[in-house]
């Protein structure tokens, strides 16, 4: 603890030469309202509260689809907010391209941003002809399958290692009353569990080519076809699960409701918020349990240009803050997302963030999805699954023509 | 009150060879009565059915409603949901309930409705009284923006509020309800001050009064029924507005509806159905006391203003 | 004597010009001005923030082609058809119950009415949860012993849209029924008279000559639903989210989704150009009709 | 002098034209009563005239003041309406003062004024009351005081007594013709009831589709109607119309119809009658005579009785002449029952002849 706050004073103190007798306040909005988002988001706060500085909290619930019109009105409205966040890859993109956010190469510089910054392509992100618009803050991995050892214990099955014994232990589970799947009906949601079944069963080349390449001849191929057939399968097996949020669903494997999830490692905070420990009241397959990877999706916080100058240079420490070694750790271990410095060392990890970790020193990593495509495609892509999902009328086979046609026309 | 309907007549009915006379008989449980009270009362219960869930959940711990239906009456009486609502329950790392919310809303509510009314009656005058070249044209357009989804204006709105240097501040806000409760209100005030007379308002200009003169003398005072029903739906519209609130305020000055939702999706563990409930309740009561108390006068403000048209 | 000089027209009237420039703002800026701005970036590839990139009608091929599109058109016919029909009847309906001369008259009336106070994200959270089959009206019918007992609108996709239906009327009936009982009301009671003395049921009266005065009272309830139907959005959101699936999409949420979710702004302008063009065709021949006239005494 | 002139005025409200190139002079002190049915545009001539209405071309003097674009408050008039448009929130001493106090005038000279109007029109007990406490009688009374307060030299009334029962209406009558004579003040009157305007006018203006058919004093117009139009349209029950021929000029000719020759020895033609001329013949009912002993034999007629209407001081009968109808006003006091044979005695000195083209009197 007083460790912690000294760094923090030095973070300051570096960032800071003039005195921080007078508090800025900084209006920071992000859709961070669960549990475990909260508390991590919390550790931001104190951070920066410590510097003699305010953060202004300006969460908005409901999922990114909710806040990041909000986000993009108050910027564009020319009433912007000092930081706001915003996942890696293209969201954010035309707000720097228009110049309405603020350069943050001079911090990205001193804080040897450059080095840090483990996966770099995190950094690529942020990076619009040569300078940094953005600060990233954490990876989240898609790439994961959640289990209850509750429920596969009442069904009488041990837990599985990958997704074929997941599938082959269903019936199990569905006997004793569990829905095998929980599927929360957010759009996004089932599009995310679809780009992991991709990975997983055809291998992150051909998911590479499919949503970065944008190959709409293998999107409309086998490979792909065995895919959906998977997808078809997961969709049976969620067909009972009614919830919305992503974090009902993981509330339904956390009491053994349901047998697993397939969600991104944000859930872990679900879990540990909850009070479960992995390995032991939960298991976490990386990949599936097929390919072990790490999608380096995660979030970015964007600092729109201010005029005053206070508040810019409180941006600026604000920015330096978050990427600061300490911070990083606080963060993250809340969050349950891996931190973007290779540096750190995150002995208080549990044993799914551990495995995580290991796979990111590996180098196993691939895109999220947001990085790789534009919003306008993803959000077709998530009609398409959520359509797929809840509609058993649509064949596999018809799900992938379309799939094929919204890959070829992407940007 | 219909007198006497109702009132039972003993032994109407079982002297059939007498003479009619007296009061005519009726009968308490005519097939009319219970055909129209059965139905009032089915109808009533389909009503009163959400309130109650409402209501009843709001007052139930988070164990009784895990087992229990959401009809069932609570078995043990909480007030901690509502308390949580208020002042507790978390977004973000805000820890405050609606309380903030609350006062937000009366921020933003109380110009808006007084300013939106203020337009739009003077609006409904002039085109009543004061018809001049065009403006039934303008009067037109005005309608048919009622039909278009405010969707479609957000944008192009975020734009001009910004090159007004408005967007962000509560005038803004102000600024848009007024615009898209015009063509209503306008509608309503317009067929109400067309309903009064025009002979009264050729007097006026007679005695000499002008343009100002006439609406703040002659038609204001007569115009009380259609101000209590335009105020009413304001304050409701207004207070129950969520889409302008979020879009064109900020964190620190959202209304009480996005403070509600913000509470209703910030799944924090479990969803807790009871504060959930207590915070919708706790939202809409402002409207909902409006309207039980003021009922009487919007039903009588609507008869003698929307009549009319 | 000479003539006096006609004053100049712009002059004439002119407090009420002035009175009625917020009014000329609001219809020329926002309602005409705004509704051209979308339109003519329609015709553009805008993605987050507006440009002049034409593309011609890409956007409104790729609008036509698609399956959410399709089916957000087809629930809002399906809404606006039945809450229209409904709402006008069981307004009147229960209006006309109302007038019966019956007890505690304000008491049912201020139950019709008090849904009416209360948001649509209210609204559509209330039947989210009553329509919950895991707790709510499936739940306690089943728990009653009908076991098979299926009532879960708000998860089949074939009649999601009556589910938002059951709220929406419960929401809005309640403002309709009280117009409705301001204009029978306002009938001229010697109309009852006649009608009694001819012999005429009472059911027959309503349908043949209360209705057909109500003329005004019917026209302010279209313009007051029919407002609503296309803007339904709230509802939606706060019910379903559009669920299950895509089956409860309606067009309101398409343009938002795509102005400011899916950041494209082109297709959300196209979605919103084709919802403004079926609104000016229904609505603005009727309202020049209704209002656009001058009526001379 | 003329207190108010009006020249050449039309006013059309799109392709409808309501008043058609309209002159009318009023002379000082003058009752112009303004008659004709609804829809004659007497109501419009009136709110020109108050400034109520624009006109489309034209225009208007008032005291030989050009006040054609003048704002209502401007013109000096004081004006009276139908439904008698008091302000109801104000008491009976608000409405009388709400015109003064716009013009600014002192408090003193507006009780002063107050009390003179309420003295005149006997409403003083009246003054602190609100209109809806009043009786339609009442109500009226404060109407005229409200102009009355105005002092101006011309007074507008539309249609002031149609509102009012038949009773009140002929006490009101006499009132404003007491007014009138009291305050010589020059006075507008539109109405449709025929007996207004003859009992109140100095002058009728007969209007119809926005032209003014005649314009002269109230015998002249009843005795002497100048068309057909003003000739049906005034004296109740209407004049009998029968239509014929001339036959032979001058003090010899007569008319003819198929089974009637009546000479026109008796009548005062204004222009010449042409023989052969198809024209229509008007009599009113009270100048024809049923079963006179010291009738004309060539002015008689054979007729049958088919109703009568005995109206207490009068009574009317209606006869049928081959098959027409027309009435005759007879004293009270000889009964007549249907299918009596009856005969019948025009007198054409106070009778009219109407070209059946022109429809105008010869």
């Amino acid at each position: 603890m007083r460790m912690r706050s000294s760094v923090v004073a030095m973070v300051a103190c570096l960032a800071l030469p003039i005195s921080a007798a007078q508090a800025v306040e900084l209006e920071v909005t992000h859709w961070w309202t669960s549990g475990g988002e909260a508390a991590a988001v919390a550790e931001f706060a104190k951070a920066f509260d410590a510097t003699g500085n305010k953060w202004v909290d300006g969460a908005i619930a409901g999922s990114g689809g909710v806040a990041r019109p909000i986000m993009i009105s108050r910027i564009t409205g020319g009433d912007p907010m000092a930081a706001t966040q915003f996942n890696h890859g293209r969201q954010a993109e035309e707000l720097v391209e228009a110049g309405l956010m603020r350069d943050l190469t001079a911090e990205a510089k001193a804080g040897n941003w450059a080095k840090l910054v483990n996966p770099s392509s995190l950094l690529d992100s942020c990076t619009l002809d040569g300078k940094i618009y953005c600060v990233p803050v954490n990876i989240h991995s898609w790439q994961w399958l959640w289990l209850s050892h509750k429920a596969f214990a009442e069904a009488g099955v041990p837990v599985p290692t990958n997704w074929d014994e997941f599938v082959a232990a269903a019936p199990a589970l569905e006997k004793a009353g569990k829905i095998p799947l929980a599927m929360g009906q957010q759009s996004w949601q089932t599009s995310g569990a679809f780009a992991v079944l991709m990975v997983a069963l055809a291998g992150p080349d051909v998911f590479q080519k499919v949503y970065k390449d944008k190959d709409a001849k293998l999107a409309a191929g086998p490979e792909i076809a065995k895919v959906f057939a998977a997808a078809d399968n997961a969709r049976k097996m969620a067909s009972q699960s009614k919830v919305q949020d992503w974090n009902q669903a993981t509330n339904m494997v956390i009491t053994g409701q349901a047998g697993g999830q397939i969600m991104g490692d944000w859930a872990q905070g679900e879990f540990q918020v909850a009070g479960q420990v992995a390995g032991k009241d939960y298991s976490c397959l990386p990949g599936l349990g097929a390919n072990e990877v790490i999608s380096t999706g995660g979030d970015a916080f964007y600092f729109p240009k201010l005029d005053d100058p206070e508040k810019t240079k409180a941006q600026g420490q604000l920015a330096s803050l978050m990427m600061s070694k300490e911070v990083q750790v606080n963060f993250n271990l809340k969050k349950g997302s891996l931190p973007v410095r290779g540096d750190v060392d995150l002995n208080a990890a549990n044993d799914c963030m551990k495995k995580g970790l290991a796979i990111l020193a590996k180098g196993n990593i691939i895109s999220d999805p947001n990085q790789l495509m534009t919003p306008d495609s993803l959000g077709q892509i998530n009609d398409l699954f959520v359509e797929f999902f809840n509609d058993p009328s649509i064949t596999p086979q018809d799900a992938q023509k379309r799939f094929a046609g919204i890959v070829s026309k992407a940007e | 009150m219909a007198d006497g309907t109702l009132s039972p007549a003993p032994g109407a009915a079982a002297e059939p060879l007498r003479e009619p006379r007296g009061p005519k008989p009726r009968k308490r449980f005519s097939r009319r009565n219970i055909f129209i009270y059965g139905t009032l009362i089915f109808v009533s219960a389909y009503y009163l059915l959400p309130l109650y869930v409402m209501v009843a959940t709001s007052l139930k711990g988070m164990p009784e409603i895990r087992i229990g239906n959401i009809f069932a009456p609570p078995l043990e009486i909480t007030f901690q949901p509502w308390v949580k609502a208020w002042s507790e329950a978390c977004t973000g790392l805000n820890c405050d309930g609606l309380s903030r919310g609350f006062w937000n809303s009366v921020r933003i509510t109380v110009p808006s409705v007084l300013i939106s009314i203020v337009v739009a009656s003077i609006n409904g005058y002039a085109l009543a009284n004061w018809r001049f070249k065009g403006a039934d044209i303008f009067f037109t357009i005005l309608i048919v923006g009622a039909f278009i989804p405010y969707q479609v204006m957000i944008y192009p709105i975020v734009i001009v509020l910004r090159e007004i240097g408005l967007y962000g501040s509560v005038w803004g806000l102000v600024i848009v309800h007024t615009i898209f409760g015009m063509p209503i209100l306008t509608l309503l005030f317009r067929n109400y001050f067309t309903s009064i007379p025009e002979e009264l308002f050729r007097a006026a200009r007679v005695d000499g009064a002008g343009f100002w003169g006439i609406y703040f003398k002659i038609m204001l005072p007569m115009a009380l029924p259609i101000f209590v029903v335009a105020i009413i739906l304001q304050v409701t519209g207004i207070w129950n507005d969520f889409l302008f609130g979020v879009i064109y305020t900020k964190p620190d000055t959202y209304p009480m509806t996005v403070q509600l939702n913000n509470i209703v999706n910030s799944v924090q563990g479990v969803k807790e159905y009871n504060v959930n409930m207590a915070a919708t309740i706790l939202t809409g009561l402002v409207p909902l006391v409006i309207y039980f108390v003021s009922g009487k006068l919007f039903v009588r403000g609507i008869a003698e203003g929307a009549v009319k048209g | 004597m000479s003539a006096s000089v006609r004053p100049v027209q712009l002059f004439r009237n002119l407090n009420a010009k002035i009175a009625a420039i917020p009014m000329i703002l609001t219809a020329l800026v926002i309602f005409v001005g705004c509704s051209f701005w979308t339109i003519f970036y329609s015709f553009t590839n805008s993605k987050l923030l507006p440009k002049l990139k034409f593309v011609g009608i890409d956007q409104y091929e790729r609008l036509w082609a698609s399956n959410r599109w399709l089916i957000s058109i087809e629930n809002l016919a399906i809404y606006g058809f039945c809450t229209l029909v409904f709402s006008l009847l069981i307004g009147f309906l229960l209006a006309a119950l109302l007038d019966q001369k019956i007890r505690f008259e304000n008491t049912f009336r201020s139950i019709l009415l008090y849904p009416f106070a209360l948001s649509f994200i209210v609204t559509g959270l209330v039947w989210q949860w009553v329509l919950n089959p895991q707790f709510g009206i499936q739940k306690i019918v089943r728990d009653l012993g009908f076991e098979s007992f299926t009532f879960d609108p708000l998860y089949n996709p074939d009649i999601v849209i009556y589910g938002v239906l059951i709220a929406g009327l419960w929401q809005g009936t309640g403002l309709i029924m009280c117009l409705m009982l301001a204009g029978i009301r306002g009938i001229d009671q010697e109309i009852w008279k006649a009608a009694r003395i001819d012999g005429i049921k009472t059911w027959k009266t309503y349908v043949f000559i209360v209705i057909p005065m109500m003329r005004p009272i019917f026209i302010t309830s279209l313009v007051i639903i029919a407002s609503q139907i296309v803007r339904v959005y709230d509802l939606v959101v706060a019910q379903t989210g559009g669920g299950p699936g895509i089956a409860s999409e309606v067009p309101a949420k398409y343009v938002y989704d795509f102005l400011f979710l899916n950041q494209n702004l082109g297709q959300g302008f196209a979605a919103s150009t084709m919802m403004l063009v079926t609104v000016a065709i229904v609505i603005v021949p009727w309202a020049y009709l209704e209002f656009g006239r001058r009526k001379h005494g | 002098m003329e207190s108010v002139s009006i020249k050449d005025v039309s006013l059309s409200f799109g392709p409808i034209e309501v008043l058609k190139t309209l002159n009318l002079d009023v002379r000082d002190g003058e009752f112009i009563v303004l008659l004709g049915p609804s829809g004659c545009g007497k109501s419009t001539l009136l709110n020109c005239i108050a400034g109520l209405l624009d006109v489309s071309d034209g225009q208007i003097f008032i005291k030989g003041k050009n006040v054609t674009w003048e704002e209502p408050k401007d013109r000096g008039i004081g004006m009276v309406f139908q439904s008698y448009a008091l302000y109801p929130q104000m008491t009976v001493e608000g409405n009388l003062s709400f015109g003064l106090k716009n013009q600014g005038m002192a408090r003193a000279d507006i009780a002063r004024r107050i009390a003179r109007a309420a003295e005149i029109l006997q409403i003083e007990p009246l003054l602190k009351r609100k209109p809806g406490q009043l009786s339609g009688g009442q109500r009226q009374r404060v109407a005229i005081g409200r102009a009355l307060v105005r002092d101006v030299d011309v007074f507008l009334f539309d249609e002031p007594l149609s509102n009012l029962d038949a009773k009140l209406r002929s006490e009101l009558r006499v009132e404003i013709k007491r007014l009138h004579q009291q305050l010589e003040n020059t006075m507008i009157y539109v109405t449709h009831d025929q007996i207004e305007a003859l009992t109140l006018a100095d002058r009728i203006a007969v209007m119809k589709s926005g032209v003014i058919q005649q314009l002269d004093d109230p015998l002249t117009i009843y005795n002497k109607p100048a068309n057909l139009f003003v000739a049906g349209f005034i004296g109740s029950p209407s004049m009998n119309f029968f239509n014929g021929r001339v036959d032979g000029t001058g003090t010899s000719a007569w008319f003819e119809t198929a089974t009637m020759r009546l000479p026109l020895t008796n009548y005062r033609p204004d222009g010449t009658l042409v023989p052969g001329r198809d024209v229509i013949l008007g009599v009113r009912p009270e100048q024809i005579r049923i079963n006179d002993p010291d009738a004309d034999a060539g002015l008689t007629v054979d007729a049958v009785v088919d109703v009568e209407e005995p109206m207490g001081a009068d009574s009317l009968v209606w006869v049928k002449v081959d098959g027409q109808a027309l009435s005759v006003r007879t004293e009270a006091g000889t009964r007549f029952n249907p299918g009596d044979p009856v005969k019948i005695t025009f007198n054409l000195a106070l009778a009219s002849i109407f070209d059946a083209q022109l429809e105008t009197r010869i």
